[in-house]
C-alpha cells in the first residue's frame, strides 16, 4: 500500500532528475530517430525527406526480416541456455563449502569482464587452426568446426559465447531465487514421497517460475542489444550471417552512412523489444501474482 | 493397526563453522505409545525439531536407534518411511491449491487419479475443508491453513504423526480454537502423535504425556497433571505453569527479606502462584513453623476477567500471586500473605526434586 | 551421483576459469610460439615483452584512473538518483505514477548505440565532447537500477518511514539516511552492475571523445590491436589482461560481498 | 561554436594501433624537433570506420580536427559532400614530387577537374606473398597468369593430416577488384556502375574454381580483417603456401615467419592489373586560416621525401614522394628488402578508381556483403553481381 | 505538564479500487484523560489503527477533530505534533545502533550532539537498556528492541504515547513478560498513552480504561472490570474473556436442548465459563427456575495447571466451564452443570444488554 506523499509536489521532485536524464538521452533520441527515419541522411549534407523510403528500402531487400529472425534465433538460444545452465548451476551451487563458492565465483567472475576482453579472448580460443577449442577437438579425433567461417554456425558461436559470459548472472539471480524456496517445504515434499527429481520439478521449479521470468526478460534484453562481441568477433560475416540488430544499426551508420535508415532499424527495434518485454512482463506478473509468500 | 515408536539412546551432533560441535541431543530415550499423543515441550533450542527431523530422516541420527514398530528405521529414507510430519508455518506449496496440497503425497505415491480425489475429499471433509478446496495457501485463512496441512498429513494414512509447533505462528485466540480442533482430530483418527511446542501451556492442554526436554536431555515424562504437580525438578517447576512458580533459592537462613520459612527442606524453594493467599494482617494467626509468610507491597495487578495476578514486591524479590475474578489487594497497598506447608516444593542444590517425608 | 555431480561442477570450473588461465598463458609468450603451437597452454618461457610493450605504447595508469573514476561516478550518481526516483515509484501514491514507471522501463531496452548519434549532436554544441560530463551524465540514470531500487523499496515496510516521519525527518533524510541503508545490498548490486559495464565500456567513450587525457582503458587496449597489420595476439591478450585484472581481482577480492549483495533478493 | 586551439596547435585524428602507430608517432616527435612553431596532438580515433563517423558527427557539431586520414573510397563522397579544404597549400613543390600513381589525380579518374582536397599517405597495393621454402622444396616459382595461379597452388596443397592450403586470399571487393582488371574489366564504363560486366563474373569464378574444384584456396574465413588475420596467421603458420595480401604487412610477415618470406607482383589474365589502397589525409573545410597553415606546414612536412621512406621503409606502405623512392633505391634498401619493391614496380599496371561519389557504397553495400556468399556457396555469379549492380544503382 | 487528547466525532473513508469506499472510522467520539493509559481493543480490521494514524497526522480525517489539549491538530503535519508512536515490530531504524535511533528524533529536531548524548543517556536508563546501547537492532532480544522503541519515544518527551500493537508479534511468555514492563514504564513516566491491541487479554491487564470497538464504531468505553463485568453488548462479551462467554440465543421456547433456562430475559443469554459449576446429578437442589440449568457429556478437558477447562455438549451446543485446578468431571461422563441467575447476562435482539431489574 502506497503512502501519503507530504506535499504534492515530493514524488514528482523525487522523479525528475531521473526523468529528465531519462528523457534526455534515451526518449528524445528515440523521438529524433523516429523522425530521422523518414529522411535520408548521412550526417554530413541535408537530410533529405523519403518518407517511409527507408522502411520500404529495408523491407524490399528483405534485410528486415532477416535481421529479425536471426536476432530472434541468437536471442531464444541465449535466453534458453543460459537460463537452463543457470538454473542447473543454481541448484547444484547451492549449498555451503569452498568448492562450491569457488565454482560459484569462476562462473560468475565471466560476468564481470568487460564484452571486448571476452570477445577478443574468445576469437583466439575459436580460431579454426590456431584455436584452442580445434587443437582440442583435433586430439579428441574430432573435426573441427570453423566456428566463426561458417554462415551456418557461427551465429550458435556467437550465442554459446555470450552464453558462457551471462550464465552466472541467471545463476545468481536463481540462486537468490532459491534462497526463497523455504526448506521446510522441500522437506515436507520429501516427506510426502518425492525423490530429489520430484522436488525439482514439482516443487522448486513452480516456485521459481517468476525468477525465471525476470531472468528471462532481463537476459532477452542484454541478448538484444548484443553488439561488442559482433563488432569484435565477426563483424557481422560471414555473408552477414551474425549481423543482427544493433550490429546493423551500427553498420548503417558507420559504414554505409545511412542515418536515415539506421533510424528505421532503431524504430522496428524498439517496437520488437517493446512489444517482446512487455510480452514477457506481462507472463511475469501473471506468474508473480499466483505466487505467494509462505 | 497399532503403532509403536521407541527412540532408543538417540544422540545428535552438528558440525557448525569452525569445527564447533553442537551436541543437540544426548542419548534420549522416548517411547510413544500406540494411539498416544505426547508432547515434547522445552525453551528454543533444546532439541525438539531434532527429535522430530530424525524422525522423520531429515537427518541422520550420531548415535543411537529409531523403531517403528520394531523395524529400525535409520537406513530408511525419508520418502520412504511411513510418518507424516506438519511444519510450523505448515510448509505447504504456496503455488498449489488446497486439493492438490492434500494430493501430492498421493501422487507421488503413484495412486491412481481417481482414487486421490476420493481420498482429498474424504479428508476434506474430516479436517472440515469442504468448500475451499480450490483455494491457494495465500487465499486461506491461517486456521484453514492449518487444516490443509492436516489435511495433508491424514491423507497418506501414516503410522505416525510429527507435529513441529503447527501453531506458533497464529495470535493467540486462534490458537486456543485451532488447538482444540487439533486434539479432537487426532483423537477421532485414533493416530499416534508427537507434537512439538516450546509452549507448555499448549502441552498442558493436548497431551496425553508430556515430555519437558532441556539441552538435548529429558528432563521429565508424564502426564500434565503429574509434572504440574509433582515436577522433578527446578527446570521443569518452573517452566510450566503460567505465571511461573515462584522460586525462592534459601541459602543459610531460613528468612529472606519479607519472606518467612517454615521448615527447611532444600536449596530452593517453590510456590505456585495459586498457592498464594493473602491474609488480614490481624488475622495471620496460623503457625509461622509452617508454610511460608511473606509481607510486601502489590507493585502490580493484572486482572484477566476470571482471575487476576498481583505481583507482591518483598523488598528485592517479586512473588506472583493468583485471585479469583477481580478481587485481590489495591494497588500500592502493603499485604501479608501465606502459603501451605503442603504446597511447597522443594528443590536440592542440583534442582532435582525433594519428595515430602511420608 | 555426488561424485558424479561433483565432477561434473569441476568441469564447469574448467570451462569458466580455463580461458582466462589461456589468456595469461597467451601473454607470456612470443607471437612465433602462438603462431607454431598455440595449444600447448605453458609458455616455453615467461616473456613480459608483450607487457612491456602494453606499458610503453600506452599511459597505462592514466588510463585506468579514467576508467575508475568514470565508472565509479556513474555507479554512485545512479544509486544517487535511483533512491528517490525508486522511492517515489515503490512508495508514494500520486497521479501518473504508472506512466512514470513505463517510462523507466522503456529506456531499459535501449542501448547506447542507437542513441549516440543524437545525443552527439546535443551535446556537441554545448561543448561536452571530451568532458567528464559527457561520459557519465548520460548514465546518470540506471532504468535498471532504477527498477531494482523500486522493487527493495517495496519490501521495506511503510511503518518505518512513517515513524521517521513521526521523528521529524524530511523525505530527502528518509531516502538517504533511512532507506538507503536498507536497500544497501540493492544498491551494492546495481554500482557492481553498473561499475563493471561503464569500466570495460569501449563504444561511449571511444564516441564521445576525440581527445587522450579523457580516454578510458577500453579504449587504449583497442590501440593494442593493428588496423592493417596482422594481430600480434600476446600483445592483444596481455592488454586483455591488464584491461580485466582490476576488475577480477576487484571481484576475487570481494566476491563473498558481491555475490551476497547481488543474491540479496534482487527481486520482489 | 568550438573553442579555438592554441595558435600553432594540429588536432591530427588517426586510426592506427601496433607498430603503424608507434611510428607515426615517432616521426610526429621528430617533427616535434625539428621545428617549435607547429605542435602535432595525434589522437587515436577508432577503426576507419568510427574514425570517419566521428569526423562526419564533428562536422556537424563543428568539433573538427586539422587533420585526418580517411580511406580512399570516400575521398570523393566527403569532396562532393563539400566539406573537404583544398590542400593546393602545401606547394608545388610538394605536389610534384608526389608519386603520381598514388596521388589524388593518379588514384582517381575523372578527378582532373576537382579541386586537390587530398595528399596520400599510407598507401598500398595487394601483392602475393609465398613460402621460400616450400616454392624451394616444389622447384616452384610465383605464377604469372591465372592458368599459373591454379597450377601453383594446387602444387602447393598438401591434404591430411599436416593439411596446407596451395592459394589464401581474403575475398574482399579490393581483390575482387585486382581480379576484375585482370581479367580485362572496369568497375565502371561511360558513367555506368559494371561492376566489370563478364569480367567481374570470371573474377569471382576464378575463385570459385579454387575454392571448390582444385580445393586449393580455403574458403572465406570470415569478413574484413578476420579474412586478413585468417590468411597472415595461416601463411606464418605454415598452413598456405601463398597469399594475397597488402603490401603493408611485408614488415609483419617477414618478421614474424619462420621460414624465408617472398613476395611477387599479382598475376595477370588478359593483362596485368592492380588496384590502389590505403588512406589520404584531407583537412575539414572551413579552420581559421592561422589552424589550416599550421596543418599545411605538418602535411608538407610529411611528404618530405625522409618522411615518406622512412614511412615505406618500416611499415610496408609505399613512399608517396618519388625523391624518397629514389632514396629508399639509392642507400641499397630495396636490393637488400626486395620485397618491398614489388609493389612499387606494381604501381605500373595500378589502376584508377572512379571519382565517383557512390563508390564507398557500391562497395560497402552492393559488392562486398554479396561476395562471400557467392564464394563460399558457389552461387550463380551472374545473378550475384546483377543483383548488386541493382543495389548498386538503387544508390 | 497534563494531557488531555478528544477525538470528536472523527470519521475516515478509504477509498480503495473501483472506487469502493471503506468506513474505517464512524463519528468516534473518545477521551482519553491526563495520564491515563486507554486501551483500544477489537477485532483486526475495526479502525483501531486508523485512529492512531489520525492521531498522529499519518492520515487526514474525512471529518471531526483531533484535539490535544483543547488544540486542533487536523492542519498540523506528524512531524509538528508532539506524539510519539510505537509500531507493531517497532520499526527501528535497522542499521542504527540502539543510541541512534533513541537519537534520530532528537537530531531532527536539531538537538545539540551534547544534548542528545544527555538524553539517550537518560531515556537509556528509564528503560533499563544501559549496556546494549551500541548494538545494531539485530543483535537485541525481542524485549530489548522494545526498550529501545520505547526509549525512541521516551527522549522527545511527547505529551502522548501512541502504541500499535507493539507485542503482538513476539510469543507468549515474552508478551506476558513486556507487558508488565511497558505497564510499569508508562506509570513511571506518568504518560498519557493511548494502546491498541487485539488481545483482549493484553487490555485487560493493561488498560486504565478500555475502548471496545467493531466496524469502526465505540462499542463500550469503561474499566476492564465493568467491560468484563458488565459489558453493554453481546459483542464486548463474546469478545472479552477467555475463554469467551456462552451465548445461547433462546428463540421462544425456554428450554434448548440440554439447557434449562429460568426466567428469561432476552433474547440471547450469556454466561461466563467460571460460572458454571457442576452438581452431583441427584444433589441438584435448586430451584429449576432459576437461572440454568445444563446436562451434557463432556467431550473435551483442556488442563491448564491453576484451572481446567471442560467443554461440555449438550446436544447441539457446547458450553465451556472453568474449574479450578486440574479437578472436574472426567472425559465423556455425562453430567449435569448450573449457572446462577444473577450470574446470566442477557442480550436483546439488536445485541443490546438488558439491564436486570432492580
Ligand atoms: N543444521 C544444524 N546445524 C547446526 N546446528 C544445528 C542445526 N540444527 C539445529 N542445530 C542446533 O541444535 C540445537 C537444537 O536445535 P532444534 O532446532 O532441535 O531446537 P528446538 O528445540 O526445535 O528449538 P526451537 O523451539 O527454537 O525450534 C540448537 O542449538 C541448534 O542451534
Ligand atoms: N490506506 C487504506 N486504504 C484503504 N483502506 C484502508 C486503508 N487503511 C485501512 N483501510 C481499511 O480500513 C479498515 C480499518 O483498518 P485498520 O488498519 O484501522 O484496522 P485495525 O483495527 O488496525 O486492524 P488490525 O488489527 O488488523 O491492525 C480496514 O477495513 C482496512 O482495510
Ligand atoms: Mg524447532
Ligand atoms: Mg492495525
Amino acid at each position: 500500500m502506497s503512502l501519503r506523499p507530504t506535499r504534492t509536489f515530493h514524488p514528482y521532485a523525487m522523479l525528475a532528475p531521473t526523468l529528465a536524464v531519462l528523457a534526455l538521452f534515451c526518449l528524445v533520441p528515440l523521438g529524433v530517430a523516429f523522425h530521422k527515419s523518414f529522411f535520408a541522411w548521412d550526417l554530413l549534407t541535408e537530410p533529405e525527406p523519403v518518407g517511409f523510403g527507408n522502411y520500404r528500402a529495408l523491407l524490399a531487400s528483405g534485410e528486415l526480416g532477416e535481421l529479425i529472425v536471426r536476432t530472434l534465433a541468437y536471442s531464444v538460444v541465449v535466453v534458453s541456455a543460459s537460463l537452463t545452465l543457470g538454473l542447473a548451476l543454481a541448484v547444484a551451487l547451492n549449498r555451503e563449502g569452498r568448492f562450491y563458492a569457488f565454482v560459484r565465483s569462476a562462473v560468475f567472475s565471466a560476468y564481470v569482464v568487460s564484452w571486448v576482453a571476452v570477445a577478443l579472448l574468445w576469437l583466439w580460443l575459436l580460431d579454426p587452426q590456431a584455436g584452442l577449442i580445434a587443437r582440442v577437438s583435433k586430439g579428441l579425433g574430432l573435426t573441427p568446426v570453423d566456428w566463426l567461417g561458417n554462415p551456418r554456425v557461427v551465429l550458435f558461436t556467437l550465442a554459446g559465447v555470450t552464453v558462457w559470459k551471462i550464465t552466472g548472472y541467471a545463476m545468481v539471480i536463481f540462486l537468490a531465487g532459491l534462497q526463497d524456496v523455504p526448506r521446510s517445504v522441500l522437506e515436507a515434499a520429501a516427506l510426502d514421497g518425492a525423490g530429489p527429481w520430484q522436488r525439482f520439478r514439482y516443487i522448486v521449479w513452480p516456485l521459481l517460475r517468476p525468477t525465471a521470468t525476470f531472468v528471462a526478460t532481463t537476459s532477452l534484453i542484454l541478448s538484444f542489444q548484443a553488439f561488442d562481441i559482433v563488432r569484435v568477433m565477426t563483424q557481422g560475416g560471414p555473408v552477414r550471417s551474425s549481423t543482427i540488430f544493433v550490429y546493423a544499426i551500427y553498420e548503417q551508420v558507420f559504414v554505409n552512412m545511412r542515418v536515415g535508415r539506421a533510424s528505421a532499424l532503431t524504430v522496428v527495434f524498439f517496437v520488437l523489444l517493446l512489444g517482446l518485454t512487455g510480452l514477457q512482463w506481462w507472463l511475469w506478473r501473471k506468474s508473480a501474482d499466483s505466487r505467494v509468500a509462505t | 493397526m497399532t503403532t509403536r515408536l521407541v527412540l532408543e539412546g538417540l544422540s545428535k551432533r552438528f558440525t557448525g563453522r569452525g569445527a564447533v560441535h553442537t551436541e543437540a541431543l544426548k542419548k534420549l530415550d522416548l517411547e510413544v505409545r500406540d494411539g498416544e499423543l505426547l508432547v515434547l515441550v522445552g525453551p528454543s533450542g533444546c532439541g525438539k525439531s531434532t527429535v522430530l527431523r530424525l524422525i522423520a530422516g531429515l537427518e541422520e541420527p550420531s548415535e543411537g536407534r529409531v523403531l517403528l514398530d520394531g523395524e529400525d528405521l535409520v537406513r530408511v529414507p525419508p520418502q520412504a518411511r511411513d510418518v507424516a510430519m506438519v511444519f510450523q508455518g505448515y510448509a505447504l506449496y504456496p503455488h498449489l491449491t488446497a486439493a492438490e496440497n492434500m494430493a501430492f503425497p498421493l501422487e507421488m505415491r503413484g495412486v491412481s487419479k481417481v482414487e486421490r480425489e476420493q481420498r482429498v475429499r474424504e479428508a476434506a471433509a474430516i479436517v472440515g475443508l469442504g468448500d475451499k478446496l480450490e483455494r491457494l495457501p495465500s487465499e486461506l485463512s491461517g486456521g484453514e491453513r492449518q487444516r490443509v496441512a492436516m489435511g495433508r498429513a491424514i491423507v497418506r494414512r501414516p503410522k505416525l504423526f510429527l507435529f513441529d509447533e503447527p501453531l506458533s505462528n497464529l495470535d493467540a485466540k486462534l490458537r486456543a480454537e485451532l488447538r482444540v480442533e487439533l486434539v479432537q482430530l487426532v483423537r477421532r483418527l485414533g493416530a499416534t502423535a508427537l507434537y512439538v511446542t516450546h509452549d507448555q501451556g499448549e502441552a498442558m492442554t493436548m497431551a496425553d504425556r508430556i515430555a519437558v526436554m532441556r539441552g538435548g536431555e529429558l528432563m521429565q515424562l508424564d502426564t500434565p497433571r503429574t509434572i504440574y504437580e509433582r515436577p522433578a525438578n527446578a527446570f521443569v517447576a518452573g517452566f510450566v505453569g503460567t505465571p511461573s512458580m515462584n522460586m525462592v533459592s534459601v541459602a543459610d537462613s531460613p528468612r529472606v527479606a519479607g519472606l518467612t520459612l517454615g521448615v527447611r527442606r532444600g536449596a530452593t524453594c517453590g510456590f505456585r502462584p495459586e498457592s498464594v493467599r493473602f491474609v488480614k494482617d490481624g488475622a495471620d494467626t496460623a503457625n509461622p513453623t509452617e508454610g511460608v509468610r511473606l509481607e510486601g507491597r502489590v507493585v502490580l495487578v493484572e486482572p484477566q476477567g476470571a482471575e487476576t495476578f498481583v505481583h507482591v514486591d518483598g523488598e528485592g524479590f517479586v512473588v506472583r500471586a493468583r485471585v479469583e475474578g477481580f478481587g485481590g489487594p489495591e494497588l500500592g497497598s502493603r499485604v501479608v500473605a501465606r502459603v501451605g506447608a503442603a504446597e511447597l516444593h522443594w528443590f536440592d542444590e542440583s534442582g532435582r526434586r525433594v519428595e515430602p517425608l511420608a | 551421483m555426488d561424485r558424479l555431480v561433483t565432477v561434473a561442477l569441476a568441469l564447469v570450473a574448467l570451462v569458466w576459469v580455463g580461458p582466462y588461465l589461456w589468456m595469461v598463458a597467451t601473454s607470456f609468450k612470443s607471437l612465433d610460439e602462438l603462431v607454431r603451437a598455440p595449444a600447448w597452454p605453458i609458455p616455453s618461457r615467461f616473456r613480459l615483452d608483450a607487457y612491456r610493450e602494453v606499458f610503453s605504447a600506452l599511459p597505462v595508469w592514466r588510463y585506468t584512473l579514467n576508467s575508475i573514476v568514470m565508472a565509479t561516478l556513474i555507479g554512485v550518481l545512479q544509486a544517487a538518483l535511483a533512491l528517490p526516483a525508486g522511492y517515489a515509484l515503490a512508495k508514494l501514491e500520486f497521479t501518473g505514477k504508472r506512466v512514470a514507471f513505463v517510462l523507466v522501463m522503456a529506456c531499459l531496452i535501449i542501448p547506447p548505440q542507437v542513441t549516440f548519434v543524437p545525443v552527439f549532436t546535443m551535446l556537441g554544441p554545448l561543448g561536452l565532447v571530451n568532458t567528464m560530463t559527457a561520459l557519465v551524465v548520460p548514465f546518470a540514470v540506471s532504468a535498471f537500477g532504477t527498477f531494482l531500487v523500486r522493487q527493495a523499496m517495496l519490501s521495506v515496510p511503510n511503518e518505518l518511514i512513517e515513524a521517521a516521519r513521526l521523528d521529524g525527518a524530511g523525505e530527502l533524510t528518509i531516502i538517504y539516511r533511512v532507506l538507503a541503508p536498507l536497500v544497501r545490498p540493492t544498491l551494492a548490486a546495481m554500482f557492481l552492475f553498473s561499475f563493471v559495464y561503464h569500466y570495460s565500456d569501449y563504444f561511449w567513450p571511444l564516441m564521445m571523445t576525440t581527445d587522450d587525457h579523457i580516454r578510458t582503458l577500453p579504449v587504449a587496449v583497442a590501440l593494442l590491436r593493428e588496423q592493417g597489420t596482422g594481430v600480434r595476439w600476446h600483445i592483444v591478450m596481455a592488454g586483455n589482461v591488464v584491461l580485466t585484472m582490476p576488475v577480477l581481482v576487484l571481484f576475487i577480492v570481494a566476491q563473498r560481498r558481491i555475490l551476497r549483495a547481488v543474491t540479496a533478493r534482487a527481486l520482489s | 561554436d568550438r573553442p579555438a586551439r592554441p595558435a600553432g596547435e594540429v588536432a591530427f585524428w588517426f586510426s592506427y594501433g601496433g607498430n603503424n602507430r608507434k611510428v607515426l608517432l615517432e616521426l610526429v616527435s621528430r617533427f616535434h624537433r625539428e621545428q617549435s612553431a607547429v605542435r602535432v596532438v595525434p589522437t587515436f580515433q577508432g577503426d576507419y570506420f568510427e574514425g570517419l563517423v566521428k569526423l562526419r558527427t564533428g562536422l556537424f557539431v563543428g568539433a573538427v580536427p586539422t587533420i585526418t586520414h580517411v580511406v580512399g573510397e570516400v575521398v570523393p563522397y566527403l569532396a562532393r559532400a563539400g566539406v573537404l579544404e583544398r590542400l593546393e597549400g602545401v606547394g608545388d613543390a610538394v605536389l610534384s614530387d608526389l608519386e603520381p600513381a598514388l596521388a589524388q589525380f593518379g588514384t582517381f579518374e575523372g578527378a582532373e577537374d576537382e579541386p586537390l582536397v587530398a595528399l596520400p599517405f599510407n598507401r598500398s597495393t595487394p601483392i602475393a606473398f609465398f613460402n621460400r621454402t616450400i616454392f624451394r622444396e616444389l622447384g616452384l616459382s610465383p605464377p604469372t597468369t591465372w592458368d599459373e595461379l591454379r597450377a601453383v597452388a594446387s602444387r602447393a596443397s598438401l591434404v591430411g593430416e599436416e593439411a596446407r592450403w596451395g592459394f589464401e586470399c581474403p575475398v574482399d571487393w579490393w581483390f575482387w577488384t585486382a581480379l576484375v582488371g585482370q581479367a580485362g574489366g572496369r568497375l565502371v564504363e561511360d558513367g555506368r556502375i559494371t561492376l566489370g560486366g563478364e569480367p567481374g563474373a570470371r573474377a569471382l569464378e576464378l575463385w570459385q574454381a579454387m575454392v571448390h574444384d582444385d580445393r586449393t584456396m580455403r574458403s572465406p574465413p570470415g569478413r574484413d580483417f578476420n579474412a586478413w588475420e585468417a590468411s597472415n596467421g595461416d601463411f606464418l603458420a605454415g598452413r598456405a603456401a601463398m597469399i594475397w595480401t597488402s603490401t603493408a604487412f611485408v614488415r609483419y610477415l617477414e618478421e614474424n615467419a619462420s621460414f624465408p618470406v617472398g613476395a611477387a607482383p599479382l598475376p595477370g589474365d588478359v593483362r596485368r592489373a592492380v588496384p590502389t589502397g590505403g588512406t589520404f589525409f584531407v583537412m575539414p573545410k572551413g579552420l581559421p586560416a592561422p589552424e589550416r597553415e599550421a596543418g599545411l606546414a605538418f602535411l608538407r612536412w610529411m611528404m618530405q621525401p625522409q618522411q615518406a621512406s622512412e614511412w615505406a621503409r618500416r611499415t610496408g606502405y609505399m613512399p608517396v614522394s618519388q625523391a624518397g623512392r629514389r632514396e629508399l633505391e639509392a642507400t641499397g634498401f630495396f636490393r637488400e628488402h626486395p620485397n618491398f619493391k614489388v609493389a612499387v614496380d606494381q604501381l605500373s599496371v595500378a589502376q584508377r578508381w572512379p571519382w565517383a561519389p557512390e563508390l564507398f557504397r557500391v562497395q560497402r553495400e552492393a559488392v562486398q556483403p554479396r561476395l562471400e556468399a557467392a564464394v563460399s556457396e558457389r552461387l550463380d555469379v551472374r545473378k550475384v553481381l546483377a543483383e548488386a549492380r541493382l543495389v548498386a544503382e538503387a544508390g
